[in-house]
């Protein structure tokens, strides 16, 4: 079973593999975006960590809501309001359950996933965060060995959006020269599935 | 890295504690990060709130003030403000005529005011939306994020403002915002690239020798890079990109805008080719600006925007405006 | 070459252009390279008439207009201007009343503006002359060209151009400037050389990461060489070095200055610590202008200038302007 | 005897050498001043050269005020004063006559250095266009053979310009930095004089 500190785990491993890989998440913004990606989820994720050490709900939706809360008044851009809703809407399926089973987490992250595509009218293919968290979210089972899986599946799908014409976000202005560069939002989201195969562990 | 900061992380704040020294006459919250104008909520008048990603300067906190901008909300560099700082912004310009929302069609942007548009319902305030997208370069299309908010913007803000100033209600400011944008088409070509205080570095790599067609403002690469082209030809080549979008069918405000690190005086002259082309080209012009109006910090180049006016449009152009960076009439 | 231009003959000539089509408010004369108030001779009004080197724009173009210039006479890329354009212009603003040449003191623009004071005379013009030389990078001495003029060329033009505009005789109007001079103080700095076009590289090799200290607005090196420092050290050092220099005893003028390709953003952030050192050290703020105005084409950089003011400089300072680059009030 | 054709070929000797040396006089200057020196003389002797072609004055010496007053109103700067001022005072000092002698040229010629030297407020070791001209005119001698040594003392004085200070123009804001470097005037200066020299060969 998975309770508040879990997530709690979670959430700093985030910001953990965010700091740490925030120069290349920017990089790989400047070839296709607007070289912000890092530093971005940096903010958004130093934030979340210190609202987090602020304020501690019991239930692992009380902590996910809180944390997507904080990102969306703190990141901005494309990726602050999609993260945001992916934590927020995974938080509330969840419930005020003080533990959670992680099929019932993969089930919920699945419906943060399909608000991130309602929210941001993208769909898989179309080289953003979705390419990442798609994959992901459909690797995940019953248990928590699946976490390392969806990892995985994650990185693969990010790595995937390399030959991927961008149809969605800033890279879209680049047509074709979109092509032949991996998209930044796909990267963080492998890292935020990363962090969650981390808190596991 | 050649820049005249502390650190990147504070280069917004910095920079609104700046302003607030030098701006007496507008009320600027560095902890909430909002530049309203200081007479505002105005008795009768709808609100106009803009805000976008820093680094566009003046665009958008030069454009508060009288006949412009209520409140501008500017987020990090290059980044969309979050939704709390346009929510606070709104309530502090409404005085129940309603807001009007000026977003740049960005997907952050979009997102971001999307979320303050419900936060500020919630507080009771009635909101309208314009989306500016009238950058050409980019295809508009289901298949992309749809064009850029450039160059328009400044024109979307300085008539939807004369109308507000005039006690236009929220529905025909709405309107009016919603025609300029219409009118308005932009191209922007770039010299150099930008440097980011995050980043440190240029975004992309442009030899000296080369230049960029069709860039943004965010430090994204054009769609094509070629030779270096003369003045001459670069305004043959952005006007005739602006005309093939959209044939204006009446006289047209000009907007010859520098990036940043173009100097004025390569402005003027390259807005004598524009003057020129658009002359061999049959197109009107009623009024014409030269400047760094909307910027990409370092970067070296110029955008065109041209939006067709008519007799209304020309008339709210020509009222008078008294913000920071753009002034006239009374 | 990073420019936006044709070829290097013609820039000058082509922003002349270029400025007719955007200011039909001015009279540009293209081909004797004047730029003159429209209205030009005022009856009862003194005329006044700076001109330098083009590649500082907006200086000296752009502040040509009520309440400021009655004419400015642009010369080639940083050379200043030859004495046929300054007669000329003095011929067309004299009303009968006189007129004022604002002159920066470097040793080209002294001379040409000499023989301009010659043949101006010889055509029967009253004239009377005042030096800008507030630079205290450079050594006033006898063995040096004295002090360079910069950014308190603005403040000379704007408040002995009110000064003229409310109908003061030529030797008020010269008094008054000669105060302004003698009350302003200033310092830049570069965070990168600048690239004229006829040259079509940088004046000099500023490596990033290193910025010279003391520079003037043609592209001269500086005075000393430093690693990067912070803007919170640049404000510390700059504003040391005015005060150094002239301890005002009164409230000031602050101009903070951009030499064309830094960032509104950075001059803004920078403004916040120049006011902050300027607190530290008891000088009291009157009024605060940020932006480009004395510019040096591309050059990254900034200076910063003091201006003392009693109660009628203020006044003159306060007083409506309508020019391209400066308005307010009326 | 030098007539006006002598003093025409002398201006376009000027012309020609400015415009093959144009490069590098901007080149000393971009060191030490503002990068124009050589368009600056490029645009006058250019002008000059029309304003010859248009107008044909019959005598030395208003050959040689036309040429000056036509340097004033192209040039600009400080050169633009400084040479016109030299070429104006050298001329009227040759007077309305038809042809001088070499002897008549050199003491005009001081006259114009002189001139040259009032104006601008500088001396012998100053670092500028002086220190060429100077020793030029005092080489000078009786015969069209001390042109020649002109040109060469014209030249060592550009030369000795390099560990000078500069204490006038623009170089002087420099201080100490000015050292080490050749004057750009200097060496437009002897570029001036090698003209004389080539007019007469
Ligand atoms: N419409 C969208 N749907 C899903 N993800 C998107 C969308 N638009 C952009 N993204 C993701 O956001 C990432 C960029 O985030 P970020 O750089 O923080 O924001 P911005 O583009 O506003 O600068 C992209 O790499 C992409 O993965
Ligand atoms: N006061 C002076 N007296 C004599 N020559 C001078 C003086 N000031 C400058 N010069 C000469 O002028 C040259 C510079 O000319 P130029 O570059 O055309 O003008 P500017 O310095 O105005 O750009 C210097 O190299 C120097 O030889
Ligand atoms: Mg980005
Ligand atoms: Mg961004
Ligand atoms: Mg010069
Ligand atoms: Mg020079």
């Amino acid at each position: 079973m998975l309770d508040a500190d879990f997530f709690r785990r979670w959430l700093s491993s985030c910001a953990v593999l965010v700091d740490r890989e925030a120069e290349w998440l920017t990089e790989l913004d400047s070839a296709i975006g607007d070289a912000d990606h890092g530093s971005n989820l940096q903010r958004g994720f130093a934030a979340v960590t210190a609202v987090l050490e602020k304020e501690s709900p019991n239930a692992p939706g009380a902590v996910l809501m809180l944390a997507g809360r904080q990102l969306i008044s703190s990141v901005g851009g494309a990726s602050g309001p999609l993260y945001g809703t992916l934590l927020r809407r995974t938080g509330k399926a969840l419930g005020d359950v003080a533990e959670v089973t992680p099929a019932q987490l993969a089930e919920a992250l699945r419906m943060g996933v399909a608000a991130v595509a309602q929210l941001g009218g993208a769909k898989a293919g179309d080289k953003t965060m979705l390419d990442a968290l798609e994959p992901a979210v459909a690797a995940l089972g019953d248990t928590t060995d699946s976490f390392a899986a969806a990892r995985d599946a994650a990185e693969q799908g990010a790595l995937a959006t390399v030959p991927m014409q961008a149809h969605k976000g800033r890279a879209s202005y680049l047509g074709e020269r979109s092509i032949g560069h991996q998209d930044p939002g796909a990267t963080s989201s492998a890292l935020i599935v990363a962090a969650l195969a981390e808190a596991v562990a | 890295m050649r820049m005249l900061i502390n650190v990147p992380e504070t280069v917004v704040a910095d920079a609104l504690r700046g302003m607030a020294a030098a701006h007496p006459e507008l009320t600027v919250d560095v902890e909430n990060r909002l530049i309203i104008r200081r007479d505002a909520p105005v008795a009768g008048m709808v609100g106009l709130v803009s805000g976008g990603g820093s680094g566009h300067e003046p665009l958008h906190g030069g454009f508060v003030g009288p006949g412009m901008l209520s409140a501008a909300c500017p987020g990090e560099v290059f980044t969309s403000p979050v939704p709390d700082q346009m929510a606070r912004a709104a309530a502090a310009v409404d005085s129940g005529e309603g807001v009007l929302f000026i977003v740049k069609n960005y997907t952050g942007d979009v997102l971001n005011f999307d979320m303050a548009v419900e936060l500020a319902e919630d507080e009771g305030v009635r909101l309208a939306k314009v989306l500016v997208d009238d950058d050409v370069a980019v295809t508009d299309s289901l298949f992309t994020a749809g064009r850029r908010g450039t160059g328009a913007t400044l024109f979307v803000e300085k008539i939807a403002g004369a109308a507000a100033e005039a006690g236009a209600p929220l529905e025909r400011v709405e309107a009016i915002a919603r025609q300029v944008n219409e009118s308005s088409r932009s191209f922007g070509v770039a010299l150099s690239a930008v440097t980011t205080p995050a980043k440190g570095t240029p975004t992309f790599d442009l030899p000296a020798g080369e230049l960029e067609l069709g860039i943004g403002i965010h430090g994204e690469p054009g769609r094509e890079r070629r030779p270096m082209m003369t003045s001459r030809e670069i305004a043959d080549f952005v006007v005739n990109a602006v005309l093939e979008d959209r044939r204006p069918a009446g006289p047209v405000l000009v907007l010859v805008n520098g990036m940043g690190a173009t100097p004025l005086l390569e402005l003027y002259g390259f807005n004598a080719e524009v003057q020129r082309t658009l002359t061999e080209r049959g197109v009107a012009v009623a009024r014409t600006l030269v400047g760094n109006y909307v910027t990409s910090l370092d970067m070296a180049g110029c955008s065109v925007t041209l939006c067709q006016v008519d007799e209304e449009l020309l008339r709210l152009w020509d009222a008078p405006v008294q913000t920071a960076a753009l002034r006239w009439g009374r």
